[in-house]
């Protein structure tokens, strides 16, 4: 069962000169309930600003340009008792929902969708370990939270609540009445994963959830996300440049660069069949603590700057293997397993098939051949082509 | 719950006399070097050595320098201010009678401006470059440019001069004809302070303003404030609950240093007004060189200062459970 | 120590080639500055007074000592009873005589006093910052430098005395002491006014010394003279000429207020003795034109200033 | 088998140690304030041969940085000696330590945080050059630093020479970096975490790059970082540091695929791995890391360690001893008062102590009831605890139901103690390198974990 289904969404930052930064181009994925999905790629290419505009978090200057992001799940007052949109909402033209009862969360107003935050999708941002305020103690911050959603809670029951949550995470409950600096690095991850958890989400969004830790909390912090996915049913969509964290934690993934999506599909397609350049190389850079000889080999060149890009491929500047089409317009999506049955390019259908967005997937052993060899990213190679 | 410890709040109380006594120092010897004396007013050409002599003594005058100092610097910690010679009483009793006024005066336009300038300076730090923001911006600027005494003649004018609705000067009626009762007397204070507040707080307010406004820009970043609005609230509870509150943290330090500030407008402001507080006798007895006076409304505005160094620690606590004074970790 | 002989260039060249990434650099701040309109418009009013206290001759209309009535020394007649009762005569355009803002008790043009004094409240303002830098900065620095040590504690033990000190009494105790000139004054807002400059700059080193670049120069073996003079001041010095600005705007309204309360150097001219001249004689209420241009201008002063140094402070700072 | 042991060190370092004091004025002094300063470094020692690559590893606070920055004189030790290529580094003269500026140089971390921003790549690569008095006049000094910028790939140096930080990207940032540490022709380069602030994609081209300089330079370096892979991929030898000691030391392959110290173990089990397959052990390990400020005594790591020994004659379970010792430890803390058993809904002492029994672990490694109790409590009865301590634990729960934390504590310091919390383990040699736990002590303690602890002897004699 779909839960986020994210169509040809488009942001940009507008800036003082008039010009403006894509900082995501016509990106689309799905998120199924129950599952963690990943968003996984570089500084500046897009996933954060991704994340947040499902919820209009965006900077001051950011903006939707176009595209819907359709939820399984509507505003309180347009829901029936069983949380689903009522007939008459769905019925009327100006309310932005669809036939399966799915609202276009991009078409919310500001007031609107701050019903949802939270109690539909919540996120844990970036710099969590700054998330919590100073201020005030950690269980009222929770309790906040609950009183927003669910008005006709008593102040009582929602400390009860935050008091659970916090136990639920691996911190005394006892602690719902310390402030954030007394707690260590993990505790306030956990607590503000508990936090995020306190109206039961269907969708969570974590940005970056680890980066900030140590390897061990880390670990732990990981386990801690599964097993509230187990508990209380919530789809993960995660946020991260940390490729090792993403292959263990995310059933399926898009791999983004440059504000758009390179490759997308399961993990195990995406690290086992890899079918684009982009990904090619990353997995060439990243080293892993198990093997013993490996030589990296990193992607030559710099992340372009997004700011009023021209329409070819985002990648070929650094790409070894571009050709004459790469410069003429940014390849759609190609279905990875077609292209690799019968040779032929078919844009891809079904947002949850392996899918790449090269012109070149029809010659995938080769690619991936060449890939592995160190030469082929020399930057002479890639200049003199 | 305080997070002071008594063992800080004592050392803080040290630290603070030891300043105090410095600046007496200081303070004597400066007044000492000023050219001229306050007995060069009372001595007239037909007096005698003697007579000279006599006065001299009478005011402590014929001891060599550090004795003076010594004596002054004792007697300062018993509460002997000694007397002055052009008002001729007892210092002690001048700065009791004055010294409330001044903090009327003083307590009230704090007050004001500390409530009025944080909440402007939360607004146009939440939106920062915003055309509201740079107008605001530049006409708070335009308004603590100008010269205290020129707006409070300016306000004279209007509301004394032209409308007759306010008095312009002192801080009773001269000459009541109405019944002395504590409520009477307060309308009348209440009554005749009201140009002088106006005055003060015109441009008293943007001090703390400029504090706050940058801070409250930078508040905007923190990820706390990206959570409360993921969280779902209001921008306004945003803004006033979860930015505000932390924005106003660096506002309690600036408070010590907008003080200096309205001391300076309360010197000129009860010189224009022609209200009895200290201010008019700080400038009054320097000028007459009346060191004893001098000497002790220094010390109090001094003490005024410490103190409200010690209270900002105080409210610091309050504002950021991060901070224990006092205590190692 | 490392000489800069060798860098002045061998060829004119290297000069350039040195020099072109640093001008770059200040166009593109220049541009950020435009980007404020109060900024260009505190620059805009500061050129207008700059050029009154350079040239106040192609300004104003008369000279300082031109009198109503009877015109331009040397002076040769007396007023009659009636004329000196007309005065302070408000705007007058040619009949009986042409002053656009009037004149004074004294029958002096307040246009023309105006224009004359605009160059003795710049130079206050410029010197007294200038000089509260001069003293703020250094003190910062070295105490921020020198953080947590014997030093810092001094000079923060220092920083407290002089807050405890009212800031106008004092000076005005400063100024009586060395007797009321223009350089006493300026040098009494100096010594009272470089607290502000030298905490921020203290703050300002701490962080910067923490710098890894700092830390780094220390590797290659650098002294400290030339930690402070090439890594930290450079990046110091954008905040202090903020604060320099600020200093300048409050030494323009502490030189008024000194001379309301007659504390002023009588023989300069100076909008503060405008001023002073219209309470002394009680014309308060009875001469608009000669009570607002003075604190018009004094607030336009001090306004510019302000003004230049917000602009400024956005431009240097590194957030954005 | 290690190629290191033949050369002359480079760098050694014996019994390092590093204390930072809390700042402290006049007053804090007059008035007599106890300081109480960080450990940053404790006691570490190591060898550092000619042409190697030693990595540093371990988490955030473990003294890692200021061992590095100790290493090139930005910190001086508090004790302990620190000799380049023989000489004490502590006791230089002027002329000596000129010479040292020379040949030590510093990569640092934040490549947005290590170039002034105030000045152009020339001057700021230049500067060791001016600083030195290296190299004549600008002609060559230019030359010089041309040649450097092409040496780590900024070439044609000249698009760079005048160019700000702020117009450069990171890794262009990093490898100016590079190049000004390189410009004085350095023996040994101190890189802390070089490349934890770039991408990805960049990274492995400046890892490289160091590579190939350490070739062309004749370079010894010190790898500080946070990223075991990284640490796996650059370094010949490697430490972990863990709160100011050095726990491990040797051949980096061997300590990745044996690790013997069990925070070693615990660090690598942590570690995500991009080759699917077989699901990854968790690391065993409770708590976070303690302030350095106020370190565990005896062996740092024994609070948080899942091989925790137990005193002679326990004769129950390591495990149980574990559970029981982590009892103790949550009473110290104050985590077990009467106060939160009320809020838990805990009756009597005994559900005091199967909920203070808990281990803080992943899944894995928790007993059924633990896992069943979603962490609050386990059974009693089923772990192996010998009935005196039980008696015990039973005591010191009632004591602090009663409030009497104090009495509780002494009880339980009384009878559950460990040789890790009294004694500071010294490094061992064992095998192929050195481990600091007790562990590797004596042989008494090798059927505990037997399968590693068996080598012990075999590098004893150097």
């Amino acid at each position: 069962m779909t839960l986020l289904e994210v169509n040809d969404l488009s942001i940009r930052y507008a800036i003082d000169d008039g010009s403006a930064v894509h900082a995501s181009d016509r990106v689309s994925f799905s998120v199924d309930r129950g599952e963690t999905y990943g968003l996984v790629g570089e500084s500046g290419c897009g996933k954060t600003t991704l994340a947040k505009s499902l919820v209009h978090l965006l900077d001051d200057n950011g903006y939707i340009e176009s595209g819907n992001v359709w939820f399984d799940g509507t505003l309180p007052q347009w829901a029936d008792e069983n949380g689903d949109a009522k007939q008459s909402v769905i019925d009327d033209p100006d309310k932005p929902v669809r036939e399966d009862g799915k609202t276009d969360l991009a078409a919310l107003t500001n007031k609107q969708i701050r019903d949802m935050r939270w109690r539909d999708i919540a996120i844990i941002p970036q710099s969590a370990m700054n998330a919590l305020n100073p201020v005030y103690k950690v269980g009222d911050q929770i309790v906040e939270a609950i009183l927003r959603h669910e008005p006709q809670t008593t102040k009582a029951e929602a400390h009860d609540r935050a008091r659970d949550l916090l136990e639920r995470v691996g911190i005394e409950p006892d602690r719902a009445d310390d402030y954030a600096h007394q707690f260590s690095g993990g505790m306030k991850q956990r607590a503000v994963i508990a936090m995020a958890m306190a109206c039961s989400p269907d969708l969570l969004i974590a940005d970056e959830p680890t980066t900030a830790l140590d390897v061990i909390i880390q670990d732990r912090i990981l386990e801690e996300l599964e097993k509230l996915q187990d508990e209380f049913g919530v789809s993960i969509l995660v946020i991260s440049h940390d490729i090792s964290v993403m292959a263990e934690i995310c059933d399926r993934m898009a791999v983004m660069y440059g504000g758009k999506v390179m490759e997308s599909g399961r993990t195990e397609d995406i690290f086992g069949e890899t079918a684009n350049p982009y990904t090619l190389g990353l997995k060439n850079s990243f080293p892993t603590i198990t093997s013993a000889d490996q030589d990296l080999v990193s992607i030559p060149g710099t992340p372009p700057t997004l700011r009023d890009p021209d329409p070819g491929c985002r990648f070929r500047e650094r790409c070894p293997f571009a050709i004459e089409e790469c410069h003429a317009e940014h390849p759609p999506m190609y279905d990875v397993a077609d292209a690799e049955s019968t040779g032929r390019l078919r844009e891809a259908t079904d947002q949850r098939a392996h899918g790449s967005a090269c012109y070149r997937i029809d010659e995938l052993e080769q690619l991936r051949t060449d890939a592995l060899n160190e030469d082929t990213w020399t930057e002479q190679r890639i200049e003199s082509r | 719950m305080t997070r002071i410890s008594g063992k800080y709040l004592a050392k803080r109380i040290v630290v603070s006399y030891l300043t105090l006594l410095v600046i007496m120092s200081l303070l004597f010897v400066l007044l000492r070097s000023m050219p001229g004396s306050f007995i060069t007013s009372m001595i007239s050409s037909g007096m005698t050595a003697e007579q000279i002599a006599r006065i001299r003594e009478t005011w402590g005058l014929n001891e060599p320098l550090w004795r003076q100092y010594l004596n002054f610097m004792i007697n300062y910690q018993t509460g002997n201010f000694g007397r002055s010679p052009t008002y001729n009483t007892q210092v002690w009793d001048l700065m009791i009678r004055r010294m409330p006024r001044t903090l009327v005066l003083f307590g009230s336009t704090f007050i004001i401006g500390f409530i009025v300038g944080p909440l402007v300076g939360m607004y146009l730090g939440w939106w920062r470059g915003s055309r509201k923001d740079k107008s605001i911006f530049s006409t708070s600027l335009l308004l603590y440019s100008m010269p205290s005494f020129w707006i409070s003649w300016l306000f004279i004018w209007v509301f004394n001069y032209e409308l007759d609705l306010l008095p312009s000067a002192y801080m009773f009626t001269q000459f009541p004809e109405f019944q002395w009762t504590a409520f009477t007397v307060m309308r009348d204070v209440l009554y005749h302070i009201a140009l002088p507040i106006m005055s003060l707080t015109f441009i008293g307010w943007v001090g703390s303003m400029l504090i706050m406004r940058p801070t409250m820009n930078q508040v905007t970043d923190e990820g706390y404030v990206f959570l409360a609005r993921a969280k779902g609230l209001s921008e306004r509870t945003v803004m006033v609950k979860h930015a505000a509150r932390n924005a106003l943290i660096p506002v309690a330090t600036g408070a010590v240093v907008s003080l200096a500030f309205l001391i300076d407008g309360s010197v000129i402001v009860e010189n224009v007004f022609n209200w009895p507080g200290m201010g008019q006798i700080i400038v009054s007895s320097v000028l007459n060189r009346d060191f004893p006076v001098a000497q002790a409304t220094f010390f109090m505005l001094a003490v005024l200062v410490v103190v409200m160094r010690l209270l900002t620690d105080v409210i610091y606590t309050y504002l950021d459970p991060r901070i224990k004074f006092g205590e190692g970790e | 120590m490392a000489t800069q002989q060798g860098d002045s260039g061998t060829d004119g060249g290297s000069v350039r080639r040195r020099w072109e990434p640093r001008i770059e650099r200040l166009k593109r701040g220049w541009d950020r500055y435009t980007e404020h309109r109060i900024g260009v418009v505190g620059l805009v009013i500061l050129v207008v007074f700059t050029l009154w206290s350079i040239i106040p001759g192609v300004f104003a209309p008369h000279s300082t000592e031109w009198i109503a009535y009877i015109g331009e020394p040397p002076i040769e007649s007396r007023l009659t009873a009636e004329q000196v009762r007309s005065l302070p005569h408000p705007p007058a355009f040619g009949d009986p005589f042409f002053a656009p803002l009037g004149t004074n008790a004294n029958g002096n043009g307040i246009l023309s006093l105006l224009i004359y004094s605009a160059k003795n409240a710049m130079y206050i303002g410029l010197a007294a910052g200038l000089l509260s830098s001069l003293v703020g900065v250094p003190l910062g620095l070295i105490s921020g430098f020198y953080g947590d040590t014997w030093i810092d504690e001094a000079i923060q033990r220092f920083v407290d005395i002089m807050y405890g000190l009212p800031f106008l009494p004092f000076l005005i105790v400063l100024v009586a002491i060395r007797g009321i000139t223009t350089t006493n004054i300026i040098i009494g807002i100096a010594v009272t006014s470089w607290l502000n400059n030298c905490i921020t700059v203290r703050g300002e080193t701490l962080s910067l010394k923490e710098r890894s670049y700092v830390e780094s120069a220390k590797v290659a073996g650098a002294s400290d003279t030339r930690i402070i003079f090439r890594h930290i001041m450079p990046n110091v010095l954008p905040i202090s000429f903020v604060f320099l600005a600020q200093d300048a705007a409050g030494a323009v309204i502490a030189q008024a207020s000194l001379a309301y309360l007659g504390l002023a150097d009588f023989t300069a001219n100076s909008w503060g003795i405008m001023l002073e001249n219209i309470k002394s004689q009680g014309y308060i209420f009875d001469a608009w034109w000669w009570l607002l241009p003075p604190g018009l201008a004094l607030m336009l002063m001090a306004a510019s200033f302000y003004f230049i140094g917000f602009s400024m402070e956005d431009v240097t700072n590194p957030q954005r | 088998m290690d190629r290191a042991e033949d050369r002359e060190p480079l760098v050694e370092i014996d019994g390092l140690r590093k204390l930072f004091d809390q700042s402290q004025g006049i007053i804090d002094t007059v008035l007599g304030r106890e300081p109480q300063p960080v450990r940053a470094v404790d006691g570490v020692s190591l060898d550092i041969h000619k042409g190697d690559i030693v990595g540093i590893a371990g988490e955030s606070g473990c003294g890692k940085t200021t061992l590095g920055k100790m290493l090139v004189k930005l910190h001086e030790p508090t004790e302990g000696a620190i000799r380049f290529d023989g000489n004490d580094i502590t006791e230089m003269t002027r002329e000596e330590e000129r010479e040292f500026r020379k040949r030590v140089q510093m990569i640092f971390q934040d490549p947005f945080e290590s170039l002034n921003p105030r000045m152009t790549v020339y001057d700021t690569i230049a500067e060791p050059l001016k600083i030195n008095d290296m190299v004549g006049d600008y002609d060559a000094r230019r030359d010089r630093v041309k040649q450097v910028l092409e040496d780590v790939g900024l070439g044609p140096a000249e698009v760079y020479l005048d160019a700000f930080p702020d117009e450069l990207s990171g890794g262009e940032r990093q490898r100016i970096a590079i190049a000004r540490a390189l410009v004085v022709d350095p023996d040994f380069i101190v890189c802390d975490e070089p490349v934890s602030m770039l991408d990805v994609s960049i990274r492995a081209g400046v890892l490289n790059l160091m590579k190939e300089l350490q070739d062309e330079y004749d370079l010894t370096y010190l790898f500080i970082s946070h990223d075991l892979s990284l640490i796996r991929y650059m370094c010949d030898r490697a430490g972990i540091m863990y709160l100011g000691n050095m726990v491990e030391q040797g051949p980096t392959d061997d300590i990745i695929d044996d690790p013997k110290h069990p925070y070693t173990e615990a660090l690598f089990d942590a570690v995500p791995d991009v080759e699917l397959g077989e699901e990854r052990r968790r690391a065993n390990a409770t708590g976070e890391v303690p302030s350095p400020r106020n370190p565990p005594s005896g062996c740092r790591y024994h609070p948080r360690c899942a091989h925790i020994i137990p005193p002679d004659g326990w004769d129950g379970t390591q495990e149980a001893f574990r559970r029981a010792y982590q009892f103790k430890l949550k009473v110290r803390r104050g985590d077990l008062s009467a106060e939160s058993a009320e809020s838990a809904d805990i009756a009597d002492a005994e559900a005091l102590v199967e909920h203070g029994l808990t281990l803080d672990i992943p899944e894995e490694y928790r007993s059924e009831t633990e896992i069943e109790s979603g962490g609050s409590k386990v059974d009693i009865a089923r772990i192996d605890l010998p009935p005196a301590a039980r008696e015990t634990l039973v005591d010191a729960a009632g004591a602090v139901l009663d409030g009497d934390t104090e009495g509780a504590l002494a009880t339980l310091d009384e009878a559950i103690t460990t040789p890790c919390e009294s004694r500071r383990p010294e490094p061992q040699p064992a095998g192929t390198r050195e481990v600091a736990c007790h562990l590797y002590d004596e042989p008494g303690f090798e059927e505990l974990d037997s399968s590693t602890a068996g080598i012990a002897p075999a590098a004893a004699e150097d």
